[in-house]
């Protein structure tokens, strides 16, 4: 199955979480923020939430700026 | 020494209180354009500032060290910012996004409308303002420096304005003098001087004017010698803060001398 | 904390020195214009100056309390000042009335060439100069703004050069801060700010232009609060120092982002 | 006898000299200096020095200035 | 004389079109603020002037004499404003009226947010602007110098944009020359400088820094000799379009010399 | 049209008289940095100029062509400088020459100090002024903005003080306004400003600021068009003139309408 | 019947048009717009218009300014 | 002989006036000025003065400047 992970496109096997996703990218998520499709998903839901085909993912994190 | 106790005594006079939090430092740094985290440590401890932004930009692998720990390490406090953004929607969204990230709910709000210039869009910007307070967030939004739409801004709920002196990383200083004391005479909330300061004389300037902080980024980060810098721009603000408070010599045409005129000697 | 260990050691790169003589402190201090002999105690300690300015006049049995014994106390050196003079011979004379009775072959040279502007008279001010060159004197000429009479001033034999931003007791501030830039770049001998400045950012400028030191007197003693303003004072001498050996940004006229463009969300 | 002391006419003994002449005026003579006649008289030459008529002594010290 | 020839050949590279309409000055008057009528039918002579603004209020049977008569006398366009309007609707509602009582689409357009500063309301002018628009007016909007909100007023159909140098009536000039070069830069219809200018020099500056017009009312019609000023205007605007169209020298740091410097005689 | 007369009504309220002889422009033009003879002629009818400066060099055979007789044919008053001068020396004698050569007895006298910033030695100026005006020259001497040395300057028997902008050929403008208002306020007579003058804006200023005309050069010259840049300089000269004639409105920090209040309506 | 003309009371007869109202009060309506409750009314329209009870007349004219 | 004449050596024959001279390199002398040895020499003495050996010359004319 097909998401955009980060504007990249990305292949991942159905029914991984959102949690799966992220814990597959990085030890630590800590400072991290997640939407989906545009829409922020609250770290406590991470593991429920199942990534649909075609999704487009986006996660942030805190860097030198402003 | 005295010098310094002098200085805490005036500044303690009015303690910098920010949404209800008292800050121990007029200098909020900016930490973007510097060449590496070191580079940030240094200039933060430096600059005594209580509070750093940042940005919110996708999470990359490759990059080794995290500009929070830097923070947390200093026990400053983490201003996220939308910066970036051009719409009100992108930049409420990032908002939300650093608010569930970072764990707070202040925001430096930028809406931009383009990359030359770095302007903020004042329709997109009061709009996101508007959403964002109602969505409790405690706003400082970057803005131009028009007296009417920083009012509108406080109208809107910001607990703070950030006019600029020039555009960002211009190093400009203070181009309308004018504005900033128009804008600090009305508000009901802090005024921080935010993009265009070059060197300290601005920051000093600034704080003459009546801005209750400042905030440097550029003119620090990308100094030759950040830390140096930040240590001026440190006292700098010191000094304006002091000097507004100090009530300057007013401005005469003609000179006045400062030796006494009788008593003079034939000689 | 660690800024002002930063401070100290950017400062301490280059210390302040002056006829051979090490001076802790860039900014020296006019007694002039305060209300009283406290007034001068309090801003004195909060400016940490280390050398004050004093005029020269008959001994007046009424008067009480002695300037003398407030520098003592706080350990500044004296730097009389022939203010007053309207020609050389009157200054030198002055001077050497002011060496005879201070025991300091330091003199602040002022031959001004009338009241209502108190500006220097440039034939007799360098008369006076080589004349007082020739006794033994260490000569601190208070100068107009003009880059060429800096320049005599120095090969008459003079110890400093110290050039006004605007007349004496104006507060205008620097008004031709071109004219100070020409003259720092090629001076052999320290150029130290006197007169005209009115508030902190001012003395920050005149440090930032390259100026070694800058002499206040008005500006601090008139001042609403002058102890206050002499802590601003402090500050803006380090600040401004700091900043010129920092490195400023160049101006630009476009703005520069100073948050990364790259790895914006697509929100 | 008459001179004239920082600008004011000031009658005194034949024979005064610049020493006595400043005692007279204060306690201590500490940071003055002396010109008679615009010209600086040292203080060890003060005893030494008898004023003579229509001389101008101007005696100065340090005040508030600059 | 061959220099006025030479003039207007300059001006006549590029008349002054607006909205389609050829006008045969850079100069545009107001008509407040003058004494009586027979003043501003002097200055209007003195200024060759093209067009004039008038304001529209409730009628008043005790004046005597009609600024529409002296305008046609002296066959100037009208320019009707929307002054003192607080809202869009009723800027929209103030226009309509003027278009109804003087047959002219054209209108300056003015929101202002408060009797204070004068400053326009970004987001009701922004409204105003585009409803006027749609309704096939000509818009002319008075508006600050924030680039952003130029390009907006543009994108809305408005067929100049008439940024202020400083606040109405205060005569401070430019205040920010920067952000009128950069409206300029992008601009794609003529931007008038309007409110601000205090003199002749200040008029001449805004034709230098781009821009296709002046509007000028206090300036002139407060004057002590409001004719004199006009002529001055007049003279000021075709001064600033000729330099503008010159091509100036670069400022340098260093003094070039203007006379040879080889051949000089040893004497 | 009727704004051409009105400005001939006032400026010849007062004519331009320079030592006893009137002079029909206010502007006074160096022949110096023009590529050719024929752009100084254009450039001189597009100013209107009735005085040019020239230098003194040795005669080159190569030469073809004489600045005298474009003078001449315009009609054009020769003003003769000692451009490239050192010591009073050289000037003196450079003078003479120019006498001898030209049959007259007006100098412009200049004494430079240095290559770098080509400012006046205020010694050897006034040297040579007094020795120039004793063998019977109208002298005009080229000096900073030092207020003193133009008093000086004037009790030497100047016939006109001409102080600088800014350093020849820099194009910085008036550096320090405040010095030219004060050397215009006591000043017995014309003050004339000259160098630094980078575009018609500066040209303006220097007449509001009360000067009786203006000396240009490197500005016209060196322009990328010579005659159209003239042409703004002699509308400059007017604007300014005529401006300071007319008495400009005070400068005010808050707005004030220039359309009625009252008779508003309710819409 | 009571009208409010330019934001005064104004005591009218029934019956009585825009028209009639405004040349009572000027020789020429040169230059004149207006308005009736906020609703410009076209100059033709004006002998047309009859006023009612309440209503708030604006007649607006050109005057020096801005 | 040698005269210095504009600041490069020249030879001369005995008995040469600074008229001669003059006319030998200009057509028409017109805005011209002499000196020798840096003293003014007045146009009605030219043909008087005769060179001596060794002598500077300078003679100058108006140029565009300042």
């Amino acid at each position: 199955m097909t998401i955009t992970f980060n504007g990249a496109a990305c292949v991942i096997e159905d029914g991984t979480t959102l949690e799966t996703l992220l814990q597959s990218m990085s030890t630590t998520a800590r400072g991290f923020a997640a939407a989906i499709d545009g829409e922020v998903v609250p770290r406590p839901t991470w593991q429920m939430v199942v990534l649909r085909e075609g999704q487009a993912v986006e996660v942030l994190t805190a860097v030198q700026g402003g | 020494m005295s010098a310094c106790a002098k200085s805490h005594e005036f500044s303690s006079d009015d303690p910098f209180v920010l949404a209800g939090v008292e800050l121990s430092s007029r200098l909020i740094l900016g930490t973007g354009g510097a060449p590496s985290m070191q580079v940030v440590d240094e200039a933060l401890a430096a600059s005594r500032a209580a509070m750093c932004t940042v940005a919110m930009r996708r999470v990359d692998p490759r990059t080794s060290g995290n500009i929070l720990d830097v923070l947390d390490r200093r026990g400053v406090r983490v201003l996220p910012n939308t910066a970036g953004c051009r719409t009100a929607r992108e930049a409420v969204r990032t908002a939300q996004l650093a608010r569930e990230a970072l764990g707070t709910d202040w925001i430096k709000l930028e809406v931009v409308a383009d990359d030359q210039t770095l302007l903020p869009d004042p329709v997109e910007l009061l709009d996101a303002a508007a959403e964002l307070v109602a969505a409790g967030f405690q706003v400082l939004p970057y803005t131009n420096d028009d007296p009417v739409l920083a009012r509108r801004l406080q109208q809107a709920g910001c607990v703070a304005v950030m006019p600029l002196g020039s555009p960002i990383g211009t190093g400009l200083g203070i181009a309308n003098p004018h504005n900033i004391e128009l804008i600090v005479g009305e508000a009901a909330v802090p005024v921080i001087l935010d993009a265009g300061i070059g060197t300290a004389s601005d920051a000093a300037l600034a704080m003459e004017l009546g801005c209750a902080a400042v905030l440097l980024a550029s003119s620090v980060t990308r100094a030759q010698n950040p830390a140096a810098m930040a240590a001026a721009m440190a006292h700098a603000v010191d000094a304006g803060r002091l000097a507004r408070g100090a009530g300057r010599i007013p401005k005469r045409f003609h000179a006045q001398a400062s030796s006494p005129i009788e008593g003079m000697a034939v000689l």
